[in-house]
């Protein structure tokens, strides 16, 4: 039977972008020769730190239930912040100072969403633009730069190196190895897991569900000020709207990487996956002299290909019973 | 054991709600029981009655009072229909939004197809085959344009439907490859409508109306009559609000969302014709955010995301509100960056109140 | 009890013969037999997932048979989707309500099959006529235009019923009608069903109430995991016989007469007020005794229950624990103080239904079950193990999501969740809804025990047989308030019934 | 929503004193592409409210149509509906824009047209164009490209947002003196970095790995360019690479000083701004306006910036 998966089968089948991801790896490999090399390979994952922290972050608040969209904005929020600081106050107060704006906007997300439990799709929709006002009244539209950029230490998440890789290749995997421990071994993430999953039993658990969405929140905005801080310091300058769109890369690789956007089930390695294959998507596709709008096509595919296997290694089917 | 048969029904929380004369439900909660109590004859009037359990109308209405008094330039008719042709274009959407909306499902994908269409409906005109045809060469470019919109929409709506796939990645999906067709089809260029009668048909007025507002609202009123009168749209409302029910009921809900995805692909399409006929042009980047501006202007108008809840007459006061702000303000020269925080900050009171106005009983727990 | 009809000797309404159906991993039927004689009501039983419910599904035509053939009147049919079974006449009143909330009462009963005029317009007017002229042959008190999420329960279920008069139905299936119903409702239920019978149709009856079933039904089927065990008179039979077929041995209903050692008082309520919930609450439990609160859905029961457990604010009022007075906000502080509650309904407010087993036992300790910053997956399995030997849980692994779990073993479950965290006074809402009779049994056997072991236990429920049961104590609500304390060895029935239904109680409102 | 309300009157009340003047004032609107994407337009805002402050009988509406064409569109509606003295526009799209300016013309609204010209067919509508020829600073970067390399070599290409006129013009002037003046220059690939320095970084990064020679890179403005360099320091390969701007950002100026960048094109924004409301202004006071006034954005290299002075944005 064409529509029913073997019982045997859907091992393989519930890896959907796994395969997918090591399917393209080796298409890629075949059709350059220069896809498959230590320096293209470092390049992608240091492009992909970016998206990828604040991706981490975002997976979290789906696994508790909710969106995130205000992200894209916030992005541009603490990078315009941190790089127009720098040169004010110094890196080392711009970078805390930054933190602190950023987790505010956070909580501003926690509170409407956690505490006076409104949809999240469309407050941090609203946020979204709120922020974005934001921004460019604080800068007065202008773009911000570093003005001495070899000197400032500031260069070392951006553009340096500890042991010989890239910084935010080092921060992106500590930080996704540090939140994988976190939802998978302690009691937070647990709580978040339950929430997500059902919000009203978890509070006839005495869980309180109200802070642990607060706090999936406040991991999101920190997650988006590590990403500003490493971004801020590759580009060495930012613009107001420098996040454009990222909430949707963001959402796009969370949703590759299997979490479900109904909350208690995903997984912050697999967000790591997602990343990645999007990355190399676009990474592969220059490299074979496509012209950009072919990774548009690509993804628009690969999304509903590596989710519908993973629905369907779930159901046991691959079609739909919907009548 | 024999149930008793003595014994009377006792149930506070669960008695058939009166229908006519409740304030709702958070109103009831929130404001001192006298002032409740003097408000509540107030819904005997059924102008009043209606604005209570239509919130965004009073909204529509508090704006247009206020530009009406802020503004020189708000309060005229050239305004008004500067307005409506301002909002025909993401009104349309929202009118098949509403559909999807209430079917549970959500469409990220039209502005792009908002673009593909008019991208065609521009560029058709000018093939060579058509060259001898005069003006009628607009008609099969229109047609064309309007296939594609309801084509993309039966693609969406049938991955939806087979995959079973949520409809928010599917969509997610298709805006990005949906643009990349675009991109495909145009080369990055702009085309340019050579026949000026096309770019004219915008300027044309039927009496004191616009033909754009008025096809705007011709289909605002069909798709009204379509979601309140027809079997179809009533059971779009079962599919969204009990989609078990609906299957056991035998509805058949893959083709039935399909359908919908498809009036709302003609809808995207439909609006990329109209707004090409503005510019007598269609670029690429056309129809960039304008899924996030519909769905806030459908969720204004109390369509629930969560479906089986939602009607054409809020999502128009929706598409107001939006057209009006943004008119108004320009109107008031309000800085470009001040009206990203004003307009955020609305979308979020306005559900704000609505949470707190038309909550659902839910028995005063602690949750 | 209901008087001996005499079985025609017609044709069956309905005969399913040799019905199989897998799903993967799983025979859910195995060559099961059912008939139903037109005007016979026909009880159907079996433990959940005995396998009724999927043979109600293949009756309906939203499952397809593995094998077997179903027999309609003499002809052998088969049904592809739920509207080809609805025109042939069979039509099923699911347990849970399938109404869509926001649509009308009328617009519900004929949902799919909305009359149509041109342009495909609903037909209003014929709609209304007709659903009106079937909402008075129910003798409901609202008509077809009513919003269905205005309606009470109880009507809400009408509506379900109105749907089954809207075809010729030849056989009408309830499954579990009364689980939310009051006994008023339930009467007008019956009545219905009556009338169904008088006109010929085959009724099955599907319901773990064994004096429902014993004074409804014609004939009783009982299934045992998926297989057919049998057909009874119901006339020629009794419960343990009933009850034998189903769980394979019979059971002790008796009560359990050990007196309570009781020690002190852990619990002392006095005038707790939460308008318009319950007004001026007065009791007090003791360790080692178990105190029934018996009384209708909405008397107040379950509310004094959250106000307890911190899920409701109350305006005034003393709660004392263990003789200190405190005050109780949040389930997080109730917990601290030794109060546990096991929620009436287990999937909504009890369990994370993708979650395991495990975890779902460990969640509300999660926090302290740490090594370090960990938590400590040892003590947790330690824990889960404990607590399904002692509670026999039946699964395979710890790691099995719990919703995939028989409604029984679910509960165990969220009984396991509270036991472990040693509370002082356990609060157990609803304890055996819509669970099979073996298990019923063995929780009612296992609250004796707990308070033999000297919790405090408060035992919330709806069906007097098991109040009666489990109680060394029994408070009787009416209407938000107590209206009566009685003791195990003076309780009668009938006096339970008069304190719960408000008869001679003045009500000052 | 009454915290709506006041939340909207204070703001409002600011507002209507500006807009609040005498009535022999001239009252023009400008609508503009979409300010606060980069320090050029901003720059360009805040020079034309100084420029307008600064004349007493001006007053101003400024609109921002956030790069979108449909709102551009309602913006010049509104304006229209507002009966000012003469409109300002710069075009998010040169096509789009032909059927609102026509409206205008036939309510005889004198329109003029900044920064990035209107499509052909709309010439006749409006009063003047004052701008920047994009595709004269496309062909600008192409002769410079070509000098520096010395006719032979391998390039590539960063482009502005795909589908915009700014974008478009720059790299067609580009591409058609390249091929013309110096064929031996190959143009490797082109792909687009947004108007954004950090997607432009990727996009040389990706390029850096695909060729292992490249002699010169083109960028639409010198915002990319600076990430295209950026890229190319960090891998090592920045020595002896031409890097080729326009639109000369302050960035590039400091990067052009440390001999790190090539050149771009100069273009002041203050001058843009000021040029099109001068022109708009000769227009009402009914002078002779030539139909396109392009101001002048000559090259800008290492060796003449000394000429120039750092660019304010």
């Amino acid at each position: 039977m064409l529509d029913r998966l073997k019982a045997g089968g859907p091992a393989i089948a519930r890896q959907g972008i796994l395969v997918a991801f090591i399917v393209f790896m080796i298409a890629f490999t075949i059709m350059s020769d220069r896809f498959m090399t230590a320096d293209n390979l470092m390049s992608v994952f240091r492009q992909s730190a970016i998206i990828g922290v604040m991706a981490l972050g975002v997976t979290i608040v789906v696994i508790g239930g909710n969106l995130d969209l205000s992200v894209g904005s916030m992005l541009s929020f603490a990078t315009v912040l941190v790089v127009d600081l720098h040169d004010k106050i110094g890196p080392e107060l711009a970078i805390p100072v930054m933190f602190l704006a950023t987790l505010c906007l956070g909580a501003v997300n926690g509170f409407l969403v956690g505490i006076l439990r409104l949809n999240s799709l469309i407050v941090t929709l609203g946020m979204l633009s709120v922020i974005q006002g934001l921004v460019l009244i604080y800068s007065g539209g202008q773009n911000v730069d570093i003005v001495d950029q070899q000197g400032t230490w500031f260069a070392l998440f951006g553009r340096g190196a500890i042991f010989g890789i890239a910084t935010p290749i080092v921060m992106f995997g500590l930080m996704a190895l540090v939140f994988h421990v976190i939802m998978t071994t302690m009691p937070f993430g647990r709580r978040v897991y339950a929430v997500g999953g059902n919000p009203t039993a978890s509070v006839f658990s005495g869980i309180p569900r109200s802070r642990v969405v607060f706090t999936t929140y406040l991991i999101s905005a920190l997650c988006v000020g590590v990403a500003a801080v490493m971004l801020g310091s590759r580009v060495m300058g930012s613009q107001n709207n420098v996040g454009q769109g990222y909430e949707l890369q963001v959402l796009a690789a969370v949703i590759l990487g299997g979490t479900s956007l109904l909350g208690g089930a995903g997984s912050v390695l697999r967000t790591v996956l997602g990343v990645l294959m999007l990355a190399f998507i676009q990474n592969g596709l220059i490299l074979m002299g496509q012209p950009y709008y072919t990774q548009w096509l690509v993804t628009w595919a690969v999304i509903i290909v590596a989710v519908w296997l993973d629905v369907a290694a779930k159901r046991g089917r691959l079609l739909s019973p919907i009548a | 054991m024999t149930p008793p048969d003595t014994v009377k029904e006792s149930r506070p929380v669960q008695a058939d709600a009166p229908v006519e004369q409740a304030l709702p439900q958070g109103l009831e909660e929130t404001l001192p029981r006298a002032t409740a109590d003097r408000i509540r004859p107030l819904l005997d009037n059924p102008v009043l009655r209606w604005l209570v359990r239509n919130p965004i109308w009073v909204f529509v209405l508090i704006v247009f009072v206020f530009f009406s008094l802020v503004s020189d330039h708000f309060f005229a008719a050239r305004n008004f229909q500067n307005i409506l042709v301002q909002t025909s274009t993401i009104g349309l959407i929202a009118l098949g939004m509403t559909l999807v909306m209430v079917n549970g499902n959500i469409d990220l994908s039209v502005g792009a197809t908002l673009a593909l269409a008019a991208a065609f409906a521009v560029d058709v005109q000018s093939w060579a085959v058509f060259a001898t045809w005069g003006n009628w060469q607009i008609l099969p470019a229109v047609c064309l344009a309007l296939l594609v919109g309801i084509g993309l929409g039966a693609l969406n709506g049938f991955i939806v439907w087979k995959t079973g796939v949520d409809a928010f990645i599917v969509t997610l999906g298709a805006m990005l490859g949906i643009r990349g067709l675009v991109f495909v089809y145009t080369g990055e260029q702009s085309f340019y409508a050579m026949n000026f009668a096309y770019s004219d048909f915008s300027a044309l007025s039927i009496g004191p109306l616009p033909a754009l507002a008025l096809i705007f609202l011709l289909c605002t009123l069909a798709v009204h009559l379509l979601l309140s009168r027809t079997v179809h749209g009533r059971n779009t409302y079962a599919v969204g609000g009990n989609r078990e029910a609906a299957v056991n009921a035998g509805i058949r809900v893959g083709p039935h969302m399909m359908i919908n995805f498809m009036i709302i692909g003609f809808f995207a399409a439909l609006s990329g014709v109209l707004l090409s006929t503005q510019m007598g042009a269609a670029t690429p980047n056309l129809g960039r955010d304008y899924e996030l501006w519909v769905i806030t202007a459908v969720v204004l108008g109390g369509t629930k995301l969560t479906g089986g809840k939602g009607d054409i007459i809020g999502t128009l006061g929706g598409v107001l509100a939006i057209g009006m702000l943004r008119n108004g303000m320009n109107l008031m020269n309000v800085p470009a960056f001040y009206v990203y925080v004003v307009l955020g900050s609305i979308l979020i009171a306005v559900l704000f109140l609505d949470k707190r106005f038309n909550r659902t009983a839910d028995g005063g727990l602690r949750l | 009890m209901t008087d001996m009809i005499e079985r025609p000797a017609r044709e069956p309404a309905l005969r399913l013969e040799g019905i199989v159906k897998t799903f993967p991993g799983v025979r859910a039927l195995d060559g099961v037999d059912f008939e139903v004689m037109p005007g016979e009501v026909h009880a159907l039983l079996g433990e959940n997932g005995a396998g009724k419910s999927t043979l109600m599904k293949v009756l309906a035509g939203m499952y397809q048979p593995d094998g077997g053939t179903i027999v309609i009147a003499g002809r052998e049919v088969r049904m592809a989707t739920p509207l080809e079974a609805k025109r042939q006449g069979i039509v099923l009143i699911h347990q849970e309500l399938s109404l869509v909330p926001e649509m009308s009462a009328a617009e519900n009963i004929y949902l799919g099959e909305l009359p149509r005029k041109s342009f495909g317009r609903v037909d209003w007017k014929t709609l209304y006529a007709r659903s009106d002229a079937i909402l008075e042959r129910l003798r409901c008190s609202f008509r077809g235009d009513a919003t269905v999420a205005h309606l009470s329960i109880a009507n809400q279920q009408m509506v379900e019923i109105a749907r089954a008069l809207t075809v010729d139905a030849r056989v009408v299936v309830f499954d579990e009608p009364t689980a939310s119903l009051t006994d008023a409702e339930k009467v007008v239920l019956f009545d219905i069903i009556n009338d169904l019978k008088a006109q010929g149709v085959g009724i099955v009856y599907i319901s773990h109430r064994m004096d429902e079933i014993f004074t409804l039904s014609d004939r009783i089927t009982v299934l045992r995991d998926g297989q057919y065990r049998g057909t009874l008179d119901t006339a020629a039979t009794n419960e343990d016989e009933v009850t034998r077929l189903m769980i394979g041995r019979s059971l002790d209903l008796s009560r359990d007469t050990t007196p309570a050692r009781l020690g002190d008082t852990v619990l002392e309520v006095r005038d707790l007020t939460c308008a318009p919930h319950f007004e001026d609450v007065a009791f007090s439990v003791r360790a080692g005794e178990v105190v029934g609160f018996y009384g209708l859905v909405g008397a107040g029961r379950t509310a004094i229950a959250e106000a307890l457990f911190g899920l409701r604010s109350c305006e005034s009022g003393m709660i004392r624990v263990a003789g200190k007075e405190v005050t109780i906000d949040s389930p997080e502080q109730a917990i601290a103080l030794g109060i546990s509650l096991v929620p009436e309904n287990r999937k909504e407010q009890g369990l994370v239904l993708q979650m395991s087993c495990r975890d779902n036992m460990t969640l509300p300790q999660v926090q302290d079950l740490t090594a370090g910053p960990f938590v400590s997956s040892g003590a947790e399995i330690a824990i889960f193990d404990q607590y399904r030997d002692r509670l026999a849980i039946k699964t395979p692994s710890w790691r099995q999501p719990v919703g995939v779990l028989s409604g029984g073993n679910q509960q165990k479950i969220v009984i396991g969740k509270w036991l472990s965290m040693q509370p002082r006074v356990l609060i157990v809402d609803e304890p055996t809804r819509g669970i099979d009779v073996g298990s019923k049994s063995e929780i009612h056997g296992l609250l004796r025990e707990l308070a033999a072991q000297g919790y405090a236990v408060i035992v919330i429920s709806s069906e007097m047989p098991e109040v009666l049961r489990v109680s060394d104590r029994i408070v009787a609500m009416y209407h938000g308030r107590i209206t009566r304390e009685f003791s195990a060895d003076e309780v009668t029935e009938d006096a339970l019934v008069q304190a719960i239904s408000g008869i001679g109680v003045e009500l000052v409102s | 929503m009454t915290k709506t309300m006041r939340f909207l009157l204070a703001g409002c009340g600011t507002l209507a004193m500006a807009t609040a003047a005498s009535a022999d004032t001239v009252r023009i609107g400008i609508t503009q592409n979409n300010v606060g994407i980069d320090s050029y337009q901003t720059t360009y805002e805040q020079a034309f409210i100084a420029a307008a402050d600064a004349n007493p009988d001006v007053d101003v509406i400024v609109l921002d149509a956030g790069g979108d064409v449909a709102r551009q569109i309602s913006q010049m509606q509104d304006l229209i509906q507002q009966q000012v003295d003469a409109i300002i526009v710069w075009p998010t799209d040169g096509q789009a824009l032909v059927p609102a300016v026509r409206n205008a013309h036939r309510e005889g609204i004198p329109v003029i047209v900044t920064n990035s010209n209107i499509a052909e067919a709309g010439l006749d509508f409006i009063a003047a164009f004052s701008g920047p020829n994009n595709i004269q600073q496309g062909i600008y970067s192409a002769e410079m490209m070509c000098e520096a390399l010395g006719g032979e070599g391998e390039i590539v290409q960063i482009t502005g947002m795909p589908g915009y006129t700014t974008a478009i013009e720059r790299q067609q002037g580009f591409d058609d003196r390249l091929a013309e003046l110096c064929p031996d220059v190959v143009q490797l690939d082109i792909q687009p970095g947004d108007w954004n320095r950090e997607r432009a970084q990727r996009t040389m990064e990706t390029f850096l790995t695909r060729f292992d020679n490249i002699d010169g890179v083109y960028s639409g403005d010198d915002n990319m360019g600076v990430g295209a360099l950026n890229a190319a320091l960090a891998a090592g390969r920045a020595e002896g690479m031409v890097f080729i701007g326009a639109t000369n950002f302050a960035v590039g100026y400091d990067a052009m000083e440390r001999g790190e960048y090539w050149g771009s094109v100069y273009q002041s924004p203050v001058d843009d701004a000021e040029a099109a409301l001068q022109t708009a202004l000769d227009v009402l006071a009914g002078e002779d306006v030539p139909k396109l006034n392009y101001f002048d954005t000559p090259k800008i290299t290492q060796d003449n910036m000394a000429e120039f002075d750092r660019p304010v944005f």
